[in-house]
């Protein structure tokens, strides 16, 4: 009997299989309809979840390669949930995005991401993880490479390099782990990462290589020079799915590997990862600033918004006096919040900007003016997006800020004050492309755009309308994981 | 004095070295395989030596293994001739300077 | 086991693998290479694997070095202008010998001499192939044969 | 048990939200359901508003608070509510009272815009975001509406979207104003860290009640002093203020509505709201947070004051006398006159308003000319502006008896001069008050009397819609006055909670005939200075300002704003900019390069091979040439193709393998 969440894995490799087969060339609705499916699959999850049980559900355990300790090893927790929802959400919608590629590799393409992007978040096995975790790389590499804009070829080899790189790095510190401790399990591992999991230069240069490896993903400054190029040239599409699902792949590697298993090492370095993750608040809005294309705009964005995640986790992780339940909880509660409003609102703006590109064929910040008085209605909606970006409260993006902040603040305040001014300069970057954007005079090249189109309107209502009630009545999203926040607090305590 | 297994390791690395030497210095593609041959028959003198100098036992693990590379590596020769040939054929030179069609 | 003839062979051994290297013509490197095996099998006598040792002068000196000195008729005349000898590959290859060696010399484990070892015959190689490694050995034959219909592909005439 | 009226207070702010909403989906052409949408929601709210004042009169010192829960993360709960109690009673009736009037002025004054409704969408979400905030029981509601509240500011000052000055004044107003509120948002989460909690109230655990003040002992000052940043920049104090005067893009109802009676107050109010913070540790009356406050105030008093002199704008005149009277708002706080600080808000926001919807009777009779020196003589074609806008410079200025300013700036004074540290603040006040007289007596003489120059030449009376509201407000700022007086101080006693008996006895105290000369010195010397104003005079031209002609150097100094725009410019943007750039920079440059560089050392074969090679010689020199660029060549050189150096690359890996085996060694 195959469980409910090895249908929801199979369900995009199989979506795949049928695009590919299907005799029309344009493979969008077969894939909506696969996207569909699991969509519900997920809902169902989530409806016959327990939130009160701690631990793993709808757990599937089958011998795989009993030699080197692999084995099929699913399951959820609040976390998993949270992400599998967010994936299902996110890939719809980037389906729906303009402007489109052509032909059905894309959307078999984007279903084997999909199904990666499942396995990653429910695998409990880190040769299982690991596999997913790969095989979402590629389908992205081929995306960029073969449906990007200008310079894909360099941004995809880019791309490629660094999470490769960062993956070849993660995979041999997991082979030093289990040589020494003989299991590949999460459950177990962080088992042994109290007491430590391996000791001594080992100890060190396992944890550099899975902090190299996942701090490329997410991507934490320094290591985020791919994100910039890659975002920009991807289709939109691409480039929501990216920022939306893949960039939390990291955080999740954060949250699941490196903070159980190298607890203390995290301690001694933990101000030096505190410093990074302040790099990426103030840096990355500063040069988003700088920027002139919406997309690279957005994406030096995301960096900062990311970055508040890891601010928050590096600040729980490397506390150096245990810190009050009250501020692990927020911690946890709010990076949990802002990976799955970041990925929302992220994509959203993508979405805005892949519109605004379908409607004049470029997408510099110049190249738009007085777009308010010619489509209110794709300026209105796409201001709520911005709004939610930039942390105004009664949207999506206030409610993980405040408690990242909250729960950061008791423990590292000085850091906290200077990762206020990230929230500063993004609230300046978006005022100023709004200033560009929708005011001033319309622009000669702008005076023939369609407003928002009857299908447009289907893909940005309910999303904004989500934002909303994320912002105004957020317990349901609360629901999902704060067990799983209690769960992970006792590891910190 | 016996030999130790040393020597052994280090006659093997020296022709390891020897054939690397060969690979990474000449231009003429059958040069390269010539190194390469010469890398392959270094890492059997290695599989030898520890198999003559590692505790007895059956099979004899060390001589198998070297078996099977010297067959592997006259498959790998052959083919590697060919293309030489064929190589040759198609652009009139065996230079490897000069076959960059992968050029990133 | 013989210093003086392991002495006598390496040394005989390297230099005709140096020569196999450097040597401006191409011929001559390759009956260097000839030598070189030769001396692998010698080594390989001493260590007491004969039967290796003799497939090794079998297959390399009777095929393969034949292979090359072919190859090399069949490609008589080089276009290229470069025939220079590339120093960077030189000091990778010394550095690369020089970390082996240091590694070698300085693992303690490495420094014994060889325990007492019945003589290996070749009934036991005979039978070892064919049962614990049988299933290689097909698929090296099957490796073989695809090899060489490989090569043929590859060396026939492109079609116009 | 709560009356009804607490435990819905939330449908205070919920019906101008609703109105908001439903105008936003409805068409843009039904202008007339959108205004009718507008104004009912505010009536409603505004009925409601009098309910809940009411429910405060039962006995003195009337709190009520309704909590409930918002979310919980974890196993912790983060509690929100609304509290019910006379400063926010008293908030509520003047918002909705003002609001009313501004939005029924607004139906007359927007008739022509084409984004009629959308006008009226935003401005009923200001007001209801605006009712939240004076309502909140919590910081961080506080907080969230007072975002809401810059949000709604920042679509209002944009509104008339094609205009880029409009839309730069927009952003300029909404960063300004986000630097104080960082400074706000530090303080919420100190407060929240320190005290546990974020709620004021409940039932003696909240942040401003006995334990939980207690618990945050010294932190308590900088706590203070973070919240007070959210009031300097909303309250448009010093240095912040710069926003408030560019805000006035926005169309003039806005102006009277946001940026002179409601918004603005918010940074008075949350002072006043969070008092027990400043307060907390007080020696006579005095703590370092309080101190703070009462410096800001005086130098925002004195300078906004100052500018408005040398301004030609009308409505950037009534902007800086904004600014000016929330410094003097501030100084009252500071000095422990947190009703008379309160008392001059309120009575404020009813003259303000009134001054800006004149002015906006004004620009609206004039054809939308703004320039107070293209005027004059409007008293004989715009009677009821004129009268009404008589009473508001009245009040504005102080005139003691008949108009409620001049008793709650009495107040104000009074309690400056007792302040223990310093007598400067109030002498500098008091210079402030003349001041105050003498630019609004020069805006009158500029606007209304005279000969007619050339915007007043066609001049008309508004429409009896927008005259009606004016006269509402003129008759609730005098009327105001009522329990304002000394003699029967019912607003100070219903604020603080005392009770208050009538004594005809306090009407005359010293203090009042100080303010009265002094507002009569500034209401001379100004009708004496400019008397001859916008007509030629001895050597002066018609069109320059006396004080112009007599002082050109510090006219300009004034007239420049100070030249603090400039100053900003030069270092606070000038410096972000650069901060920008250099991001940038880094990002493209540096770490990409660094990071390709670490790629590089891998394949420091192909760079070594390539150095060697003739071609590695021209590649050094373009790397030297081309810069930065350099090192991607160096990159793509390494994926040449070339079989050996692929070959060196996994060679040079081996040696790396084997440092790290001797490494660990």
């Amino acid at each position: 009997m195959v469980g409910v969440i090895t249908t929801i894995v199979l369900l995009p490799l199989i979506g795949a299989i049928a695009v590919c087969l299907w005799p029309q060339s344009n493979g969008r609705p077969i894939a909506l309809i696969f996207n569909a499916t699991s969509a519900v699959c997920a809902l169902g999850l989530w409806r016959n979840f327990d939130t009160t049980a701690a631990g793993l559900q709808f757990v599937e355990r089958h011998a795989w390669i009993p030699a080197i300790g692999a084995e099929y090893l699913v399951g959820i927790d609040g976390l998993s949930l949270l992400l599998v929802l967010l994936t299902s959400l996110i890939i719809p919608f980037a389906f729906l995005a303009q402007p489109a590629p052509d032909g059905r590799a894309f959307y078999a393409t984007m279903l084997v991401m999909q199904s990666a992007l499942y396995g990653t978040f429910t695998a409990q096995n880190f040769i299982l993880w690991f596999l997913f975790y790969e095989m979402s790389l590629i389908p992205a590499f081929l995306l960029i490479k073969i449906w990007g804009g200008q310079n894909r070829d360099r941004a995809a080899t880019k791309f490629f390099l660094y999470t490769f790189l960062g993956s070849v790095a993660m995979l041999l510190s997991f082979l030093g782990i289990y040589l020494a401790r003989g299991t590949f399990d999460f459950a177990a591992l962080a088992g042994f990462g109290k007491s430590g999991l391996l000791t001594g230069k080992l100890a060190w240069l396992t944890f550099a290589g899975i902090f190299v490896g996942l701090a490329v993903k997410v991507p934490l400054f320094p290591f985020h020079t791919w994100l910039p190029d890659t975002y920009q040239t991807a289709p939109t599409g691409v480039s929501m799915v990216l920022t939306g699902v893949l960039s939390k792949m990291g955080v999740y590697g954060f949250v699941r590997l490196l903070l159980p298993l190298f607890p203390n090492e995290i301690k001694v370095i933990g101000p030096w990862l505190l410093a990074l993750a302040i790099c990426s608040i103030v840096f990355a809005p500063l040069a988003a600033l700088a920027q002139r294309d919406l997309k690279r705009m957005i994406a030096y964005l995301s960096i900062n918004h990311l970055g508040y995640c890891m601010f928050a986790l590096f600040a729980v992780a490397a506390s150096p006096v245990v810190a009050v339940r009250i501020d692990t909880h927020a911690a946890l509660s709010g990076v949990f919040m802002q990976i799955f409003n970041h990925g929302i609102t992220a994509a959203t703006l993508f979405y805005f900007a892949g519109l605004l590109e379908q409607r004049r064929g470029l997408r510099g910040i110049d190249d738009f003016g007085g777009l308010m008085q010619r489509t209110p209605l794709l300026c209105g909606w796409m201001s709520v997006a911005m709004f939610s970006s930039l942390g105004l409260p009664g949207l999506n993006g206030f409610i993980g800020e405040f408690l990242i902040f909250k729960g950061a603040f008791a423990i590292t305040g000085l850091f906290t004050a200077i990762a206020v001014i990230g929230l500063l300069v993004t609230a300046v970057v978006f005022v100023r492309a709004m200033q560009s954007l929708f005011s001033g005079p319309l622009a000669e090249s702008c005076s023939v755009f369609p407003d928002l189109l009857r299908g447009e309107k289907f893909v940005v209502v309910p999303v904004t309308l989500l934002m909303f009630a994320i912002g105004i009545a957020p317990q349901f999203i609360f629901n999902i994981f704060n067990t799983t926040v209690v769960q992970m607090a006792r590891l910190f305590a | 004095m016996t030999p130790t297994l040393q020597i052994f390791l280090i006659v093997s690395a020296a022709l390891f070295s020897t054939g690397l030497l060969a690979a990474l210095s000449r231009r003429h593609a059958i040069f390269i395989l010539i190194g390469i041959e010469m890398m392959l028959a270094a890492a059997n003198l290695n599989f030898i030596a520890f198999w003559r100098f590692g505790p007895p036992h059956q099979p004899p693990t060390g001589v198998m293994i070297a078996l099977f590379s010297i067959a592997i590596a006259a498959a790998e020769a052959a083919v590697g001739l060919a293309m030489v040939i064929a190589v040759y054929r198609h652009y009139h030179t065996t230079n490897v300077d000069q076959l960059d069609q992968l050029r990133g | 086991m013989n210093s003086a003839a392991l002495i006598i062979i390496a040394v005989f051994t390297l230099a005709a693998a140096l020569a196999a290297a450097t040597l401006r013509k191409l011929m001559h490197a390759a009956l260097s290479l000839v030598v070189v095996f030769v001396g692998i099998a010698a080594l390989f006598f001493l260590l007491g694997a004969e039967f290796v040792g003799l497939a090794l002068v079998f297959i390399y000196v009777g095929a393969v070095a034949v292979l090359v000195v072919f190859t090399i008729l069949l490609t008589p005349r080089d276009v290229g202008k470069d025939r220079g000898f590339n120093w960077g590959g030189a000091i990778v290859a010394v550095a690369v010998f020089g970390g082996l060696t240091w590694s070698i010399l300085n693992t303690q484990s490495l420094a014994v001499v060889a325990p007492h070892m019945p003589a290996l015959t070749v009934k036991q190689i005979g039978k070892t192939l064919m049962t614990i490694y049988v299933w290689p050995l097909q698929c090296v034959g099957l490796l073989l044969t695809a090899a060489l219909i490989g090569a043929l592909i590859l060396v026939m005439e492109e079609k116009r | 048990m709560n009356s009804w009226i607490v435990t819905h207070l939330w449908l205070v702010p919920a019906e101008p939200f609703a109105a908001s909403l439903a105008i936003l989906s409805v068409s843009n052409t039904r202008r007339k359901s959108a205004a009718a949408l507008a104004v009912a929601g505010q009536i409603i709210a505004l009925a409601l508003s009098v309910v809940a004042f009411v429910s405060t009169l039962q006995t003195h010192g009337f709190r009520a608070v309704q909590n409930f829960t918002w979310f919980t993360f974890g196993d912790q709960t983060l509690r929100l509510g609304f509290v019910l109690d006379p400063l926010a009673a008293a908030m509520l009736v003047m918002i909705t009272v003002v609001g009313l009037c501004i939005f029924v002025f607004s139906v007359g004054y927007m008739a022509e815009d084409k984004n009629f409704t959308r006008f009226f969408a935003y401005l009923s979400f200001f007001s209801g975001a605006m009712l939240g905030l004076v309502i909140a029981n919590s910081l961080l509601l506080v907080f969230i509406f007072w975002e809401l509240v810059g949000l709604a500011s920042y679509l209002l000052i944009g509104f008339w979207i094609e205009r880029p000055s409009a839309a730069a004044a927009a952003k300029k107003a909404f960063i300004t104003t986000r630097i104080g509120d960082m400074g706000f948002f530090l303080g919420v989460l100190w407060l929240y860290d320190r005290a546990g909690t974020l709620l004021f109230y409940d039932n003696g655990r909240g942040c401003l009640e006995g334990a939980g003040l207690a618990m945050l002992g010294a932190s308590a000052t900088f706590v203070a002093l973070l919240i007070f940043c959210g009031a300097v920049g909303k309250s448009g104090q010093f240095p912040l203020h710069v926003w408030l005067p560019d805000a006035m893009e926005g169309p003039t109802p806005v102006s009277a509505l946001i940026h002179a009676a409601t918004m603005v107050a918010a940074g008075v109010f949350l002072v006043a709201r969070v008092y027990p913070l400043f307060s907390l540790g007080a020696i006579s009356g005095v703590t370092s947070s309080l101190t703070v406050v009462v410096w800001i105030g005086v130098t925002t008093a004195l300078m906004a004051a100052l500018i408005a002199i040398a301004q030609a704008d009308i409505k950037r005149i009534l902007a800086y006398s904004t600014v000016s009277q929330l410094g003097l708002m501030m100084v009252s706080l500071g000095v422990g006159g947190v009703a008379a600080g309160i008392m001059h808000l309120l009575a404020h926001g009813f003259f303000k308003a009134l001054l800006f919807l004149g002015a906006g009777s004004v620009i609206h009779g004039c054809h939308g000319e703004q320039d107070i020196r293209k005027m004059g003589g409007l008293r004989r074609f715009m009677p009821v502006t004129f009268m009404t806008y008589a009473v508001g410079m009245m009040a504005l200025s102080g005139m003691p008896f008949f108009f409620c300013g001049g008793w709650t700036k009495e107040e104000i004074l009074h309690a400056t001069a007792h302040w223990p540290p310093s007598h400067v603040p109030y002498y500098l006040i008091l210079v402030g008050v003349v001041l105050t007289a003498l630019y609004m007596t020069r805006q009158i003489i500029y606007v209304f009397f005279g000969n007619p120059r050339v915007a007043a030449e066609r001049a008309h009376e508004s429409p009896r819609i927008m005259t009606m509201p004016l006269i509402v407000l003129a008759f609730g700022a005098i009327l105001l006055s009522a329990v304002l007086t000394p003699a029967w101080p019912w607003l100070h006693g219903y604020l603080t909670g005392e009770p208050t008996y009538f004594d005809v006895a306090r009407l005359i105290q010293p203090m009042l005939f100080v303010s009265l000369a002094l507002v009569s010195a500034g209401v001379g010397v100004g009708f004496w200075i400019y008397r001859k104003a916008g007509t030629q005079d001895g050597g002066r031209p018609a069109e320059v300002d006396p004080l112009e002609y007599a002082q050109p150097a510090l006219f300009r100094f004034l007239a420049n704003k100070m030249w603090i725009d400039e100053l900003y410019a030069r270092t606070v943007i000038s410096f972000s900019w650069m901060a920008a750039r250099l991001s940038d920079w880094m990002d493209r440059y540096f770490w990409d390069g660094l990071v390709r560089g670490f790629g590089a050392i891998g394949q420091l074969f192909g760079i070594f091979t390539t150095s060697v090679d003739e071609r590695g010689i021209n590649a050094g020199v373009d790397e030297t040439t081309a810069g930065a660029r350099g090192l991607g060549r160096v990159m793509s050189t390494a994926h040449s193709g070339q079989i050996q150096t692929y070959l060196g690359a996994i060679a040079i890996g081996m040696l790396a393998l084997l440092l790290l085996y001797a490494w660990l060694a």
